[in-house]
């Protein structure tokens, strides 16, 4: 069988994790893979931190949450001192490299801990907004789970209604996929 | 030591900031609570007990003995508190949902029984924790989780009017009034003679709070204030309701 | 006893606004009370990483401590410029 | 009307969308509910679906309402049903007693979720003793346990049609995780898998005037007697026997060669048969049975399982509860029980596989 | 046929005399309401429900469909009932204590969501059925079974002003009167109202009827009208309290 | 103030009188309740008799609230008790499901009525189930069954210390025959009996002022996190287990050589052990084996017992909510085990001469 | 439809009193309310044993039926005398 | 062993079924034997026959109710229909002479069915009230599970404070008694 991926994504309430979450599961669905997705979610509206638990495969899924994930992803100092629970020496820890005073807290025996500069290029080249975009296209540069095309069809069909009125906004959101891809291999 | 935030001495300054969203109205409440314990200086016995609902987040939130309860069921703890030690000065705090539905028969009753307890509620018009489904507070035609296409009165009744049915139920030592966090040095005055109604051993008292949900009323600064402001207090009048022996604000 | 909070402080008007970004929540709730307009959005992130409060955008603060009043955080703290003490 | 589904639609959501979608397509006519977390998404969808079919809805003032307004709308005639977790499936059992009691169908979605007291509104399977027998009562009641989305929408059509049949409170076990997470499944218009849907008919206003051309329906649940009571439970504890063997479900791992037998039900079942499929791989004769129906139990049909394997290993997100309904239930069976119990907290295929080992 | 009892055609005679002790209150209450039922000839569309309590005596009482629910919980089974079958004329019957104590969060939740349903209550100032204990009705210095030494407001509050507080709760198209039996034409009256409060969709109806105990009351039929003419009348004050766009009798 | 009983004295009362003198001499400082049958009278000799020594009472508006404000009691650091049966056992789980999450000595009498639902106002022992493991927890509860008036004596008084020493929730489950039957005993100042009074503390209001010379108390049973809710299971559980062996109680009669073991509790084993008498008079090697405390259960105990038996024979006035018990526990034995169940009746000694007749 | 009753008939004043002793149950309310005070008891006995009420002792019955309306049970029926049909 | 004696009394609501019960276990538990009554009860406060179950022994008593009475003591004709079912072949059985149309009902098995004519006695020779004593002193007289001595203690116990007001009231209650002993003698 092959083995499937399984993603931890984390960050502040609004930085948009379970939005991320869920256009990829959304994309991997539409590919005709099984997709898993469930969020943390504690007795607080806001406050704590979001995680998002991923996985994608071919066959049917079990358990919805998992002790290591693949991939980590923790887009602020709070989410890095949540998610390093989920690592092993086997995952891929991808932090944003605009967060201060985490070195203490990153992984220590984890396969690969890398700082990506997702808040950087989102500020800088894009719009702050679609940060979170951008660290879906390095998700998705590092692991393949699925390709550019769904992950645009299902941004489309997410964010659809936005876009009409906005054509800009599509572009932002594929350039800032693109970027993230683009990014997570220069980083690695 | 530098200058420092000017939070009632009775706050616990460890567990802050505190565990509500930003611009909740709890917090807001629970200052003006927090400044009148100081006030009076009861925090060695006063218990707090906090209900399920946003008011749960409080559990750590003074320096004063905390018992977070079911939902719906802040009062009876308080109450049974309050009858085995009748030195303790017992504040039961919940939400709209914890007071006017779940927990009616008991803010009843306990009212009707003259319980010297103090009930504080904060009336938010639904349902904060879970996520913003209708409550007995909803307006007309408010729009929430479980009222989608805006709360249909012909269906599910006005917006309960709470503090008129304790006013109607208890005898005449309660005392009840409806203060605002648009209002909060007058809500801090009901509640200080709210508390003095206990522990003087006059009687129940009780005081709706309406309080600020920008959460779960998906509003900005500017209409949340709104909101609690002008569409709030269309339905809901603010003032004293029931005062021992004396002249009502309203 | 406690903790403490470091404060960022600004002189507005007749008041000095000590704003405590540890807070600081970034809901604005202050912003729309403020009777002057003096209080507007600050670079500097508060507790979530949302900006934070500073007075000097509209007319001169009056010390009415209106915002320190409603703000759900004790994120602001009024001073009165003529109480100024040194500190 | 239009129909909520029509025949057959592969989709990607919330369990809790899939109970709601159930629900309509199972032709339920009105839900009863009081929020609580991992439910609330329920009511959230079915408030938004139900008017466009001519559904309806009443938030009541809390749990114990909901169960006893939805006692209401089934001794109406109506498919009716209600959904909580935790603290509100304890009131729930007050309501519940009654409907075992007074043999009305209802339908209770039940997303369970950390235990005792509020707990966590996460996830647990706390609430198994509490849903198969709680109340003071006997647990007449049928128990559907749900580990996949497809099982969520299955188990919920079925619910309606096995409570209007047999006349037993129905409930469908669910957990916070099946609420919350997205998975694939196939939603379907149940005609289109040709599914016979029981109709529900009234246990009062049926028509003609009572003590005229008909008797009054006279509905209680109270006794002057204990031999009257006696014989009211004894018949309805008959009643249940007898029909138990039609209502029993439960799934097989591969279990024939198995010297190891994973027992686990709802969605740890997932994990132990993940685990099997990696033992498997290396060789090892471990099997999975999955208890579908908690109430009536599978118990001949796990026995013989469990006869035949060298080691039984309970797995379950509580501590005993489906350890207690598989002992009780298996008693004179010789063949050693372990126990991996983790109270509140999920279990993974990793978790299940190092726990097995051990007994390998 | 020989002369025969002038017993409500909805009476079911198979069952009578009925279970109610000698003397008691609630088959009066139930002679008003059988004879509504007939004027209104709604026997079809009727469902009585009947709590725990005394009033589950009547399980079997009419020739109506009849359903005896939970202790308190007769309101949301009707609610239930009436919310899924609008055709259906619903009526809750439970005893003070039934409906003030451990059913109150139904009572004034169905009356502030304007349920469609009729409430009636029988007020024996104790809980009957069990033997005899205080209920919030209960007069001040009243002995019962759990209240030895008469009750005591300073302890236990004043006995509960029942359709006031549903009154207070409720919309404007509540129906809300307290009849006696010892008025029993008026009490049919109000009934009457009731029912067609509800049968006409307007809006909730509750009544509350003052009730004999003697069984209870420790009373021989003298003091038992005593009781219920004087002592009774004396706290709890017969009239219209709510009446839907009319002039209230009182 | 004198004390509520001076020494020793026999005495011919109701089971409720028992009850309200054994807590009067237990040092029970305040009652809450409702009113149901068959408990009433525990309140009514209480309101006479409690503010003669200085006791206190609160009627609450249902049993949910007389749970809860019985928790407050307990809170405030006192000796607190409640009494329920049938539905109002039903609704104080939810209460007693927040005293064992929160670890609160609350001590509740039990009189078990007929059920499910509200079924008779009589007896049975159809609370057994719900009694040890209602709501949505794992049972972390103490459980006396009393099977005659003295036991109902010392396990009432008992019910206080064990409550207060192990701070789990406790139970003395009775029965509607117990509370309303009269025979004789003796009742006792526990003191005279040397019994060792374990102290009340308070939760809260401990003295000083919370922040400046104490922390405050900051009691809660919602947890954010599954990991956190675990721990806290896992401490509950682990600290119950341990506590267990010096909990358990259970009496045995003529079971040395006994080939049928008849087990039953509370009221029930009264007529085991007539039977036991009548048959070993008969020569017939019968024996009884009564477990005292249900939760936490005598297992270990009972297993010796029932594995040198040739048959064991369940007896009970449910439908089988004590055999569950025991065949969980006894897993593993391969002694036969028989059921006699008479759901919400009475059982006589003649009916169980005859059914253990059958297995002779 | 129904079971049939047995009535013992009196006649005092204006009224025809039918009394049901199957269904009284000797409470007593009606003796209480009768403004003439006819009622008092009868040797006759109830349904629970206990005696029954029966006209004449008072002043006559003025046919008020304020007896019928107030008992429990039903188990009075009064017809006016001049109304009276052979039965 | 001693084998006790069951005794089931019933009547209807006022008859005093209840107080006999009392009384009598009261006086078997001064005299040092055990004794065990428990009353049956139902949802109604009144209205429902009334039916004591008493147990006299010397030995602790097993369970409080019991299939069949050695003495069955029915009061009224609802008392016949209701307590037939707790005869047996060893089963004494008295009901009132007073009783109408009960022929039908009574048991067909029991040892013995004795009509008492204690209404009779009480009323023409005492006062209707104390018909239930009559009744107590039968089973005494039956049964001999209580001494005379003993029961007027008990009965001074109960009713001592009525009986100071107005000592006739206690002759008449001994002489009930008494002659309860006799009829039984001369009926059987
Ligand atoms: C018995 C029970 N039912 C339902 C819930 C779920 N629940 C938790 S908080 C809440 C609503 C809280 O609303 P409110 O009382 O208005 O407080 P708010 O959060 O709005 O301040 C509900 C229904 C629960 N915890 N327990
Ligand atoms: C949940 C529950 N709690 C308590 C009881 C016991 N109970 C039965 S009737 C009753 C009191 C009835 O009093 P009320 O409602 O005033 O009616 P009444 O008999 O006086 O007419 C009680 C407490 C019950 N059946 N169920
Ligand atoms: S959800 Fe609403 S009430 Fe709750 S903490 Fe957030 S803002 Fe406050
Ligand atoms: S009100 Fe307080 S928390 Fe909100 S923005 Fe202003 S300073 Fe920050
Ligand atoms: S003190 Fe008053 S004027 Fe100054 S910033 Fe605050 S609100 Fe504005
Ligand atoms: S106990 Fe009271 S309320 Fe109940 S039936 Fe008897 S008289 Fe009526
Ligand atoms: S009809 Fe009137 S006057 Fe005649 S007996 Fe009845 S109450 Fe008395
Ligand atoms: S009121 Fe009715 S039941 Fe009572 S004594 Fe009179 S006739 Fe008989
Ligand atoms: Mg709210
Ligand atoms: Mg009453």
């Amino acid at each position: 069988m092959a083995k499937g991926v399984k993603i931890a994504l984390a960050g502040e309430g609004g930085q948009g994790v379970q939005s991320v979450a869920m256009i990829l599961t959304e994309a991997a669905y539409a590919m005709g893979k099984e997709a898993l997705y469930i969020p943390n979610f504690g007795v607080e509206q806001r406050g704590g931190v979001s995680v998002a638990f991923v996985q994608i495969d071919d066959e049917k899924i079990g358990s919805p949450k998992f002790k290591t994930a693949d991939i980590v992803v923790a887009l602020s100092d709070r989410a890095v001192r949540r998610t390093t629970m989920y690592c092993d020496q086997e995952t891929l820890f991808f932090y944003d490299d605009n967060i201060e005073d985490v070195e203490e807290d990153l992984p220590k025996n984890s396969k690969k801990v890398v700082a990506l500069p997702a808040i950087k290029v989102a500020k800088e080249e894009l719009h702050p907004r679609v940060f979170n975009v951008v660290v879906m296209g390095a998700v998705i540069g590092a692991t393949g789970v699925v390709t550019e095309e769904k992950a645009k069809e299902a941004l489309e069909s997410k964010l659809g209604y936005k876009f009409e009125q906005n054509p800009e906004l599509r572009e932002m959101n594929f350039k800032a996929l693109q970027r993230g891809m683009e990014i997570v291999k220069e980083v690695m | 030591m530098s200058v420092q935030p000017q939070m009632p001495k009775s706050w616990r300054s460890e567990t802050k900031p505190h565990k509500f969203c930003p611009g909740c109205g709890h917090p807001l409440i629970l200052k003006a609570l927090g400044e009148v314990i100081d006030e009076l200086n009861i925090a060695d016995r006063t218990v707090f007990g906090c209900d399920i609902g946003c008011s749960l987040l409080a559990w750590d939130f003074f320096n004063v003995d905390t018992i977070q309860t079911h939902h719906g069921r802040t009062t009876p703890v308080i109450v049974g508190l309050r009858r085995a030690n009748e030195n303790v000065i017992g504040i039961a705090y919940m939400g709209d949902g914890g007071g006017y539905a779940i927990g009616s028969q008991h803010l009843v009753n306990s009212a009707a029984r003259d319980e010297k307890v103090f009930v504080l509620l904060a009336n938010n018009t639904q349902y904060g924790m879970t996520g913003g489904q209708m409550a007995p507070t909803t307006l007309p035609g408010q729009k929430t989780e479980t009222s989608p296409y805006g709360r249909d009165t012909e269906l599910t009744g006005p917006p309960v009017q709470g503090p008129e049915m304790v006013a109607a139920i208890s005898g005449e030592n309660a005392y009840v009034a409806r203060g605002t966090v648009g209002n909060v040095r007058q809500l801090k005055k009901f509640i200080k003679k709210a508390i003095q109604n206990v522990m003087e051993g006059r009687g129940f008292a009780f005081v709706e709070a309406l309080s600020l949900c920008p959460t779960n009323w998906r509003t900005n600064a500017e209409d949340t204030w709104k909101f609690v402001e002008k569409d709030m207090a269309t339905y809901f009048k603010v003032g004293e309701i029931k005062v021992p022996g004396e002249k009502k604000e309203g | 006893m406690g903790v403490e909070f470091k404060a960022v402080t600004y002189q507005d008007g007749k008041g000095i606004f000590h704003l405590f970004p540890g807070l600081c929540k970034g809901c604005g709730l202050c912003i729309e009370k403020c009777p002057v307009d003096t209080i507007g959005w600050s670079d500097k992130l508060g507790v979530f990483g949302t900006p934070t409060v500073e007075p000097g955008h509209g007319k001169p603060c009056i010390a009415c401590k209106m915002c320190q009043l409603v703000c759900p955080d004790c994120a602001i703290y009024i001073e009165k410029v003529n109480k100024e003490k040194a500190q | 009307m239009t129909k909520p589904i029509e025949g057959e639609k592969k989709v990607f959501m919330t369990g809790n969308e899939v109970v709601a979608w159930a629900a309509l397509a199972a032709g339920a006519e009105i839900m009863y509910g009081y929020p609580i977390t991992p439910q609330n998404e329920i009511m959230h969808y079915w408030t938004r679906m139900a008017p466009k079919y001519g559904r309806k809805f009443l938030q009541t003032e809390d749990e114990i309402s909901a169960g006893f307004t939805c006692t209401g709308g089934v001794l109406a005639g109506k498919r009716a049903f209600t959904a909580t977790a935790g603290p509100g499936n304890t009131l729930m059992q007050e309501p519940m007693s009654m409907a075992e009691m007074m043999r009305i169908p209802t339908v209770l979605i039940v997303c369970q979720r950390g235990g005792p007291s509020t707990a966590t509104v996460i996830y647990s399977q706390q609430e198994t003793t509490m849903t198969c027998y709680g109340g003071n009562g006997e647990g007449f009641r049928i128990v559907y346990s749900t580990a996949t989305h497809q099982e969520l929408f299955d188990y919920t059509i079925k619910a309606f049609n096995t409570a209007w049949k047999y006349r037993f409170p129905t409930f469908v076990l669910g957990d916070g995780y099946q609420s919350k997470m997205r998975e694939s499944l196939s939603i379907y218009d149940p005609e289109a898998r040709n599914i016979e849907m029981v109709r529900a008919e009234p246990y009062v206003v049926k028509g003609g005037v009572p003590g005229e051309n008909r008797d009054p329906a006279h509905l209680r649940n109270t006794y002057n007697m204990e031999e009257e009571l006696y014989e009211v439970i004894m018949d309805h504890a008959r009643e249940y026997e007898k029909i138990a063997p039609e209502i029993i479900e439960y799934e097989e791992y591969e279990c024939d060669d198995a010297d190891v037998l994973l027992v686990a039900h709802g969605v740890v079942s997932r994990a132990a048969k993940g685990a099997v499929k990696e033992l498997r791989q290396d060789g090892k004769k471990v099997g999975h049975f999955k208890p579908v129906t908690l109430r009536p139990f599978p118990e001949k049909e796990l026995l013989e399982r469990a006869k035949a394997a060298k080691q039984v290993i309970v797995i379950e997100s509580a501590y005993g509860q489906l350890d207690k309904l598989v002992k009780s239930h298996l008693y004179g069976c010789s063949t050693p029980i372990a126990q991996y119990f983790r109270p509140g907290e999920g279990i993974t295929i990793e978790e299940v596989v190092q726990e097995t080992k051990k007994y390998l």
